[in-house]
Parts: structure tokens; C-alpha cells; sequence
């Protein structure tokens, strides 16, 4: 350690060489996994608006809801789907508890995670199209508007957060994977998950 | 998630690809323009807020004028339409709130500080921070595009109300009103990211030894402030894509006819709205709270209870937000619980002003211009608060709801925000961002040539308002009871105080850039303060401190009667100069 | 306070001005007394040469007392006035008062139309008196009023009552007011609602009963008229 | 330090809980149906009213749980390193 200060003008010389402990600074977590938390926090929050916009949408619709010329939602086939990105959530959390202990064993699980929300994605792809054809569109009604007002919002964050894991899986593979960054991309994964089913909840019932 | 707590070697608080670059010669693209340097970063902030700033001060000249002589050309602007007045006043209060106190005391003060004060050398995340500003300074592009298209800009009020907002065939503005929206809808994008690395950097880099309770208010409050913003801004980008859906792919969210419900964006919209005002409202009060300590040379006030007003503020502003809606669209059962709240938080508030009263008493008060400003922070804001009540408690409110009052009102609040905290700040750590002290008497002609003017002008718009005056009206010829003579002497009153406190800008603007080259030098600490910016040269270069401070005390420790010297910096530790 | 700029002509008038003047009274008091400490403290400590600030931490029991006890007294002024807001907010915005007439406000961009009951003082019957920009009403009748909007947000707002509502399209919102005076006073629109909403000033016409009948019977729509 | 804590979040709850108490005394005192009710007359008015008041309550208290979670996680993960300083400081 060099000399601390250098005075310039009437402030004293310091000299506290010597008397400093090895300074440390403590970080309460990992860089990216407060970020990351905070960031969902902020995301939280804007779903509780989408959520609590479409509770009171449900309301103040004139004739029902779903409206009676509007397709009702695939309540079932996308229960399989909520499965498959519990799953893949589950998936992850295990490839992290995996990969404290032993980095190359997480990577069958990792890799599991990852297509597992690549098919939940997919598979929305798939029900939207055949929405689409059935006449539930955008405009066709505030039920629409909302459907893929809030689902398309999740799936945007679902994509954002698959190419994220994606490219951490490429580091995995070569070994160059930090704990921190795979806490905070597993942070946001989780977000993508636990909120699936609550929008499923709110929207499709 | 089971980290160990991970601690790293002091200097370099945080691994970060960038300290590879550190006292290396840079070019003047990667120092000024796309630096991840905190401090430049801070300055980028302040320039653009201070650039919005007097363009937003130009609106309210032209609109004032037209309020106070309606119909005539105003100097430098021509007629005001009432298109234009509308779109003048809307846009002054959205540039006012989010293009210059937010930027300026959140951004700019909380990137150029908090660093600083923590005793680190940048954020945890630069490059995170300097994409904030770049997106800051998109939205800003955007919103003064939305002035120059086609119809002109929104005018549909800051608070944006559909169906208005929402339907060109109603506010005849098809695209200011969407730029509009967008703008607003980055800004908060470029806030969020901002805010995300405060509390980051807070929690994570601070200087070896400096406990949560040795952290300078500022940062505290400008903490707290984005953690408020974090929590409350959600539901308003969810409202804002909603609307913006509305207006471009014609969805029917707050379409009565369609299913919709105005009513709903009211909810979002104010669900951050009011929150927002203690965005803004914390930082300025840190800010003070810095400045008093250090020229009244005495410890602040039982710092803990300020922090503990401010968490209270904080908690309390999620409970006040439908007071803005007495009138306009809650179950009025709603509206008794909301009256209970929001008078509530008044307590906090007074509280907090007590604290800083309460440090003045045995001081030895220096009326230098950062403390003359920062004082008459207090006094403004007083005034702006006990009147808050009358709008807060329902009752009084069915009147007072959108008169001038209100405006009045809200303008002791803000301003005592967004032009004295600012000044209050700049005139303050000028020295450390510059390295040059500003001229004192300039100072004080500026100071006293804004103070006075302001008060001139918002008490007869006080009185307007308790004579029923309502907001926004283009023109008052059209109304008996409010065309009178008395009332449009007090216009024309308000309209010069402006047009002097607008002139008195001048004389800092002058100073600002006379004292950049010519002022007297600043020493690494001018005012023998105690927080940890001041150990570090002025200006810091990169990189902050030529060696990482270590902290063994809380900030403010002034006048402690076993010293010789009336201050005892943070970083100087125990034994080292004391008698 | 307010009653020294602008009349009182609703029963509920004096009430919201006598709230008003309680608010002043109590947040005077304390916004008076702060500044007087705070500018006597400023004036009382300036800096004198050779002399050295007090150390107080503010932390003990006996210094947080100068907090302490301002903010129980706030408090208990805070109380006060919300049991005072919440009655009068109560008395206006929750009660509805059995009612002697009613008349429907309907605002759009950028006008005030009143549709008024007519002779037989029932709404939405063929001799009903639709007027633009001028509400004519009975001194000491208590009215119900229907508010509707055609497009976007306004807000009903008639000062010497010290009534304001917002309209909202898609809604009807009822309130009642009772005019105690004779005169002719402003109507204004209180809530953003675009271009024109400097520009939509309508009156409010408070009549003796003889004046209001005469008035209904000069403007009973002919059609009704040449019926009877 | 933990003192000062445990009093503040006592403080907290106290003020908190009072808040709460006068606010539903407030809303229990005047039960029957009111005038001026922008949300009580639409379509289908009960429903929409409950909504409303529903998302009121979600949204305001849904940020106060976030942040007490965060602040837990904070305080658990710091708690054992918290250590004495240096008696120089009061």
C-alpha cells in the first residue's frame, strides 16, 4: 500500500499506513442477483398493474366475460404448458444446487430447464396462432386486448430470459460460468416461472 | 441461493470489466459523450435537466403572458392558441417533474454522490448507467419531438386522462400525444435502471467500515427515492403501453363504449403519481440535510429519526395516492380512508422539518449561498406543506379540487424541490465537481433574485384560487365572476414576478460558467465537511480516490468538545489528530 | 376565508368554508411557529468569532422531546381535522338528501347542456326544458343532479356552491345541492378535457319560485305546449 | 443497534395498526349507499366496485411486501457479520 495522501492546500497530511486492517468492503449478495431482484421487483409490480387492470376490465364489460362471439381460452392445453415451465423452473434450481458441488454435472439439467422453457414458449406460439384464426384478436374486444396485452408481456420476458440462459449455457459448457451470474439469470427465471401461474389464474378462468 | 457474504480488496470495489481502463489517456468521445464514469454520467444528467429546464421555464413565460395579457403576441413566442396553452401547460408540468427534478436531483446528484460519499469508484454497473442515460436522453429527443409534429404537442394535462389522451378525434394531437406517452414511457425505463444501481451500489460498495448507519442522508434519501420509484412506477408503464395501445392499434382499454374504463387509468396513473412526489421529495430533503450540518458546524439532529421519517414517508406514500381522486372517481367510502392517510402524512413530514430546525439551535450559522438556499428550502417548503392539508382533507377539497390553489400549492412544494434543491446542491458541491469556488456575492444576488419573485408570484395565485379560479383555462374573459379587475391585476403581478425570477436566472447562468475558468480554487475540502467526497481531489479525477477511505465514523460529527478542529472527517481515524 | 371572495349559496357552502377556516386556523398556527423558531434560531445563532457550536446528538430522551412533543400536537391537530374533513365530505359527497327536484348535467366537448324537469317536475318526460350553457334552478329547492358525460372527462364545478363533481363517460353520478341565494353565478369545467376547455363557461340561474315558473312556462318546448 | 430496531419496527406496526383501525372505523361508521359514487354505477355496479376497491388494496400493500421480503433477505444475509467498531465512536 502506498502512501495515502497528498495534501494539496490546507487539508492535513493523513498517513494512515499501517493502521488500516486489510480493508475490506462487504457485499451483502452477488452484484447481479441484487440487480436482478431488484429489477423484478419493478416487474412485479408492473404485473400487479396488468393484473389488477384486468380484474376491474372483467367488471365493467358489457356483456359478459369472455365476451359470448369471443373463442374461450385454452384452459387445459395450457395447464399441460404451466407443467412444463414449472418444470423447467424446478430444472434450474436443481442444475444450481448441482453446480455449487460439481459445475459439468449441472449440465443435463441446465439443458433441461432451457428446453423446457423453449417448449412453453413454442407451445404458446402454437395456441396464439390457432386464437387467431378462432377470431380472438387485438382488437376484437377488451377480453383480447387484455389476453395478449399480459400473456404477450410475459412471453416477451420469457424470450429475454431464455436467450440470457441460453448464452450462459454456451459458458457452462466451457466451463466459464460465475456463481453470480448464474444466480442472477436463475433470479429472473424464476420470476418468469412463479408469475406464469397467477396469470394463468387471473386470465384464463 | 447460497452465497457466502463475499468481500474483495478495498480498492476496486466491485470486479468490473472497466477498471482495466483506469488512468489511461482517454479520447474526448469515451471521457465525455460515452463514458461509464459516474461522475460524468452525473454531469450529462445535469446539463440536459438545466437544457430542459429553461425550456420549460419558456413555457410557463409564454403561458403566463398569455394569462395575464390574453390575447396578445407574446415577445419571443406570438399568439398563444388555446391548442398551444394547453399543450404549453401540460408540457411544462411533465418537462418540470420528469425532465428536470428527476434527472437533475435524482441522476444527477445520486451518480455524481453517491460513489463519492460511499467511498468507492464507480457504480457497480457503468455500463448499465450509461445506457440509462443514453435512453434518458432518447426520451428527452422524443418528447421535444412531440412539440414540432403535425396539431402540435399533447395538451391533455400531465396527468393524461382518457378517453382525452386516448382518441386523436378528442385531442385532435394524434402523434404528440403517442410521442408523448413514449417519451414518458423511457424516461421511466432510464429511471428504473438508474435506480436499480443506487440501491445496488449502496448495499454493495461501500467503504470498508461504513455501517448502514454512517451513510451520508443524501444517500439514504436518494436510496430510498428509488426504491419508492422502483415499487410505484409498474403499474403506470403497465397503464402507459395500454394507453399507447389505445392511441395507435385502437384498443379499447379505457373506451367507455368498448368495454373500457377511464376510471382505471386514474388508478394507475396516481398509484404512481403520488408516490413520485416523494421521489423527488426525499433527495432534496437529503440534500439539505447535508448542507445545514456543515454550515451551522453542528451534528445533524437525531439522524436515525430522520431516516426513520423517511422510511415512514415512504410506507405511508403508497397509502395517500387516491386523494387525487376525491373528485374525480373513487367510492367516496374510499375517499375517508385516503383523507385519514394522507393527512397522516403529515407527520412524518413535520417531523423531518423539526429535525432540521432543531440542528440550527446552538449553531454557528454561516449564511453562505448553499446554506442560504437550503434554509429557504425549509421556510418554502412549510408553507408548501400546512397548505397540502387543505387539499388532502376531502372535505375542503370538494372546493379547492383543481383551482389555483392547488397550483399554488403544488408549486411550494415543488419548487422548493426542483429549483431551490438543485441550487441548494450545485452551489454546494460545485467545488468538488469543478474544482473552482462560485462567486459568493453573485451567488447571493441570484439567490435573493429568485426567492423574492417566486413568493410574488404564487401568493396572488393562492388568492385566485380561494376566489374559485380554475386551473388550465386558456382565457378568463369568458368568465364573469373571474375577469374582474382586482383578479387580473394579481395575473399581471404573478406574470412580471415571473418574468424578473425568469431575468434573475441570468446572473447564475453567468456565474456558473465565469467561475468555471476564473473562480478561486477549491481545496479537496472547502468547507471542512466530514463526508467522504470531500477527501477526494477536487475535481475527482477517474477512478475517485488516490486511495480507498476506510470509514470509522457516522458523518456529521461537528463541534465535538473533545477536539481541537469543530469537524472530524469520516475517513480520519481515531488517534491520528486529535489533541 | 373563502366566503370574503365568493358567495355562499348553497346550504352546504358555509360548512366546507367553515372547514376551510378551521384547517387555517390550526395549520396556521403551526406553520407560524415553526417559521418564528426557525428564523429565530437562524437570527440567534450566527456565527460570532472564536466561538464553537453545540455538540448535541439529538439521540438522548430529554433532546428528542423537542420532536416528540410537536409530533403528538400534530397529531392531535391532524385528528381534528379529519374528523372535521370526513363530516363534511360525508354531508356532501355520501348523504343524498331526499330530493325536490332533480335535473340531469351532461358535459361534452365543449359545452354544458341541462336537461330540467318542466312543469310536471319529472325528468325525461316530453315537456322536459333542455337548455345549452345555462342551468336554471329554484332557490331553496334541494336538487338531485344526474351527471353524464358524451366523450371525455369534465368536471361540474359550480364555485358559489362550492360543488365539483367529475363526469365521466360511460358513468351517471348523482349529488345533490340546495341554493340558497338568487343570482347568476359561473359554471366552470373543471378537468382537462382538450382544446376548448378554456372555452366552455356556462351560468348558473338561481330564481325565486315565481321567476323559475315563469321561466319554465316561456320555454316549455312548443310542441308540449300547443298540446295542452 | 438491535434495540433501536426492534423499537422502530414497533413503532411501525404501532402506527401502522392504528392507521388501519381509524381507517376501518371510518369506512364501518357509514356502511349504507352513497351519492357522487363514480364506480357504483355502471353495468354491473356490485362487482365493480368490489373490484375496485380489491385492486386499491392489492396495490397498495403489494409493494410493502415486496420490500419487507428484500429487507429480511438483507437483514439474514448481513446479521452475522454485523461486528463492533472501534470504541471511538458513540
Amino acid at each position: 500500500m502506498q502512501l495515502s495522501y497528498v495534501s494539496d492546500g490546507p487539508d492535513k497530511v493523513v498517513d494512515i499506513r499501517g493502521r488500516m486492517p486489510a480493508a475490506r468492503r462487504r457485499q451483502v449478495a452477488p452484484n447481479g442477483v441484487i440487480g436482478t431482484l431488484l429489477f423484478v421487483m419493478a416487474e412485479v409490480m408492473l404485473f400487479a398493474g396488468f393484473i389488477s387492470a384486468h380484474a376491474v376490465a372483467k367488471t365493467t364489460a358489457l356483456s359478459g366475460w369472455p365476451p359470448p362471439n369471443q373463442p374461450r381460452l385454452p384452459v387445459e392445453e395450457t395447464a399441460v404448458n404451466t407443467a412444463a415451465l414449472l418444470l423447467s423452473g424446478a430444472a434450474l434450481a436443481y442444475a444450481y444446487r448441482v453446480y455449487l458441488r460439481d459445475v459439468r454435472r449441472a449440465r443435463v439439467p441446465f439443458l433441461i430447464a432451457l428446453l423446457l422453457g423453449c417448449f412453453f414458449v413454442a407451445f404458446q406460439g402454437v395456441e396464439w396462432l390457432s386464437l387467431l384464426r378462432e377470431g380472438l384478436t387485438v382488437t376484437s374486444s377488451t377480453h383480447g386486448a387484455f389476453f395478449y396485452l399480459i400473456v404477450g408481456c410475459h412471453a416477451l420476458h420469457a424470450v429475454a430470459a431464455l436467450i440470457v440462459l441460453a448464452l450462459q449455457y454456451r459458458q457452462l459448457l466451457l466451463d466459464r460460468l460465475s456463481p453470480g451470474a448464474f444466480a442472477g439469470a436463475q433470479v429472473f427465471w424464476f420470476f418468469v416461472v412463479g408469475m406464469w401461474p397467477v396469470l394463468y389464474w387471473k386470465v384464463y378462468f | 441461493m447460497a452465497h457466502p457474504i463475499t468481500e474483495q480488496q478495498a480498492p476496486h470495489g466491485h470486479a468490473d470489466a472497466h477498471h482495466d481502463d483506469h488512468h489511461h489517456e482517454q479520447s474526448f468521445w469515451s471521457k465525455y459523450v460515452f463514458s461509464v464514469d459516474h461522475k460524468i454520467i452525473g454531469m450529462q444528467y445535469m446539463f440536459t435537466g438545466m437544457f430542459m429546464a429553461i425550456i420549460g421555464g419558456f413555457f410557463a413565460y409564454a403561458f403566463r403572458m398569455q394569462l395575464a395579457f390574453p390575447g396578445m403576441s407574446v415577445p419571443g413566442w406570438g399568439h398563444v392558441s388555446p391548442a398551444e396553452y394547453n399543450s404549453l401547460v401540460t408540457n411544462h408540468g411533465t418537462i418540470m417533474i420528469f425532465w428536470v427534478a428527476m434527472p437533475v436531483l435524482i441522476a444527477a446528484f445520486g451518480n455524481f454522490l453517491i460513489p463519492l460519499m460511499l467511498g468507492c469508484d464507480d457504480m457497480v454497473f457503468p455500463r448499465l448507467n450509461r445506457l440509462s442515460y443514453q435512453i434518458f436522453l432518447l426520451s428527452a429527443i422524443v418528447l421535444l419531438a412531440s412539440f414540432v409534429v403535425e396539431n402540435g404537442g399533447f395538451g391533455g394535462a400531465w396527468t393524461a386522462y382518457p378517453p382525452l389522451s386516448a382518441k386523436a378525434e378528442y385531442s385532435l394531437t394524434p402523434l404528440g400525444s403517442t410521442l408523448w406517452v413514449i417519451a414518458v414511457a423511457l424516461e421511466f425505463v432510464a429511471f428504473l435502471m438508474g435506480g436499480i444501481n443506487f440501491i445496488t451500489t449502496m448495499m454493495n460498495s461501500r467503504a470498508p467500515g461504513m455501517k448502514m448507519w454512517d451513510i451520508p442522508v443524501v444517500v439514504w434519501m436518494i436510496v430510498l427515492a428509488s426504491i419508492l420509484f422502483m415499487l410505484s412506477v409498474g403499474p403506470l408503464i403497465a397503464g402507459a403501453i395500454m394507453l399507447l395501445f389505445d392511441q395507435t392499434i385502437g384498443t379499447g382499454f379505457f373506451d367507455p363504449a368498448r368495454g373500457g374504463d377511464p376510471v382505471l387509468w386514474q388508478h394507475l396513473f396516481w398509484f404512481f403519481g403520488h408516490p413520485e412526489v416523494y421521489v423527488v421529495l426525499l433527495p432534496a430533503i437529503g440534500i439539505v440535510c447535508e448542507i445545514v450540518p456543515i454550515f451551522a458546524r453542528k451534528k445533524l439532529f437525531a439522524y436515525k429519526t430522520v431516516l426513520f421519517t423517511a422510511f415512514a414517508t415512504g410506507v405511508l406514500s403508497f397509502f395517500v395516492w387516491a386523494h387525487h381522486q376525491f373528485i374525480a372517481g373513487i367510492d367516496p367510502r374510499m375517499a375517508n380512508v385516503f383523507t385519514v392517510t394522507t393527512v397522516m402524512i403529515s407527520v412524518p413530514l413535520a417531523e423531518m422539518m423539526f429535525v432540521i430546525v432543531a440542528t440550527l439551535y446552538g449553531g454557528q450559522i454561516t449564511l453562505s449561498v448553499p446554506m442560504l438556499w437550503a434554509l429557504s428550502f425549509i421556510g418554502e417548503f412549510i408553507i408548501g406543506g400546512i397548505t397540502g392539508i387543505f387539499l388532502g382533507a376531502s372535505g375542503s377539497d370538494i372546493y379547492f379540487h383543481d383551482t389555483y390553489f392547488v397550483l399554488a400549492h403544488f408549486h411550494y412544494t415543488f419548487f422548493p424541490i426542483a429549483i431551490i434543491g438543485v441550487y441548494a446542491g450545485l452551489t454546494h458541491w460545485y467545488p468538488k465537481m469543478f474544482g473552482r469556488m462560485l462567486n459568493e456575492t453573485l451567488g447571493k444576488i441570484h439567490f435573493w433574485g429568485t426567492i423574492i419573485p417566486f413568493n410574488m408570484i404564487f401568493i396572488p395565485l393562492f388568492l385566485l384560487g380561494l376566489a374559485g379560479q380554475h386551473r388550465r383555462i386558456w382565457s378568463y374573459v369568458n368568465f364573469p365572476e373571474l375577469a374582474s379587475p382586482e383578479m387580473q391585476n394579481l395575473r399581471v403581478f404573478a406574470t412580471v414576478s415571473l418574468v424578473i425570477m425568469l431575468l434573475f436566472q441570468l446572473v447564475f447562468i453567468f456565474n456558473f460558467f465565469w467561475s468555471l475558468t476564473r473562480g478561486k480554487k477549491a481545496g479537496r475540502n472547502p468547507y471542512n465537511a466530514n463526508t467522504l467526497e470531500w477527501v477526494a481531489p477536487s475535481p475527482p479525477g477517474h477512478g475517485n480516490f488516490a486511495e480507498m477511505p476506510t470509514v470509522y465514523r457516522g458523518p456529521y460529527e461537528y463541534s465535538r468538545p473533545d477536539r481541537d478542529e469543530d469537524f472530524w472527517p469520516q475517513n480520519v481515524p481515531a488517534e491520528s489528530s486529535s489533541s | 376565508m373563502i366566503e370574503k371572495y365568493l358567495v355562499q349559496a348553497s346550504t352546504y357552502a358555509a360548512d366546507i368554508d367553515n372547514l376551510v377556516s378551521l384547517i387555517s386556523w390550526l395549520v396556521g398556527f403551526w406553520g407560524f411557529l415553526v417559521l418564528i423558531v426557525f428564523f429565530g434560531l437562524i437570527i440567534n445563532f450566527r456565527r460570532r468569532e472564536g466561538q464553537r457550536a453545540a455538540y448535541i446528538t439529538g439521540e438522548e430522551k430529554h433532546q428528542k422531546r423537542w420532536i416528540t412533543i410537536p409530533h403528538d400536537l400534530v397529531l392531535v391537530c391532524d385528528i381534528i381535522i379529519i374528523v372535521g374533513a370526513i363530516n363534511v365530505w360525508y354531508n356532501v359527497k355520501q348523504n343524498l338528501p331526499e330530493a325536490d327536484a332533480k335535473v340531469r348535467v351532461i358535459g361534452q366537448q365543449w359545452a354544458w347542456s341541462f336537461q330540467h324537469p318542466g312543469l310536471d317536475g319529472k325528468l325525461d318526460t316530453d315537456d322536459d326544458i333542455r337548455t345549452v350553457d345555462e342551468l336554471h334552478v329554484e332557490v331553496g329547492k334541494l336538487y338531485h343532479y344526474k351527471a353524464e358525460s358524451r366523450d371525455v372527462l369534465h368536471s361540474f364545478s359550480v364555485p358559489v356552491f362550492r360543488l365539483k363533481q367529475d363526469v365521466i363517460p360511460g358513468r351517471v353520478i348523482s349529488g345533490w345541492f340546495e341554493p340558497t341565494q338568487t343570482g347568476t353565478f359561473d359554471i366552470q369545467c373543471a378537468e382537462m378535457c382538450g382544446i376548448g376547455h378554456g372555452l366552455m363557461p356556462a351560468r348558473i340561474v338561481i330564481e325565486s319560485a315565481a321567476a323559475h315558473k315563469a321561466w319554465m312556462e316561456a320555454n316549455t318546448p312548443t310542441s308540449v305546449a300547443s298540446a295542452k | 443497534m438491535r434495540r433501536w430496531l426492534r423499537n422502530a419496527a414497533l413503532d411501525a406496526v404501532r402506527t401502522a395498526s392504528g392507521l388501519a383501525a381509524l381507517a376501518l372505523g371510518v369506512v364501518g361508521a357509514f356502511p349504507e349507499t352513497v351519492s357522487a359514487c363514480s364506480v357504483c354505477f355502471s353495468a354491473k355496479n356490485e362487482e365493480n366496485q368490489i373490484a375496485y376497491l380489491a385492486s386499491t388494496g392489492f396495490l397498495t400493500f403489494l409493494p410493502l411486501l415486496l420490500v419487507g421480503a428484500l429487507l429480511l433477505w438483507v437483514r439474514k444475509r448481513t446479521q452475522d457479520t454485523e461486528q463492533p467498531r472501534s470504541p471511538d465512536h458513540s
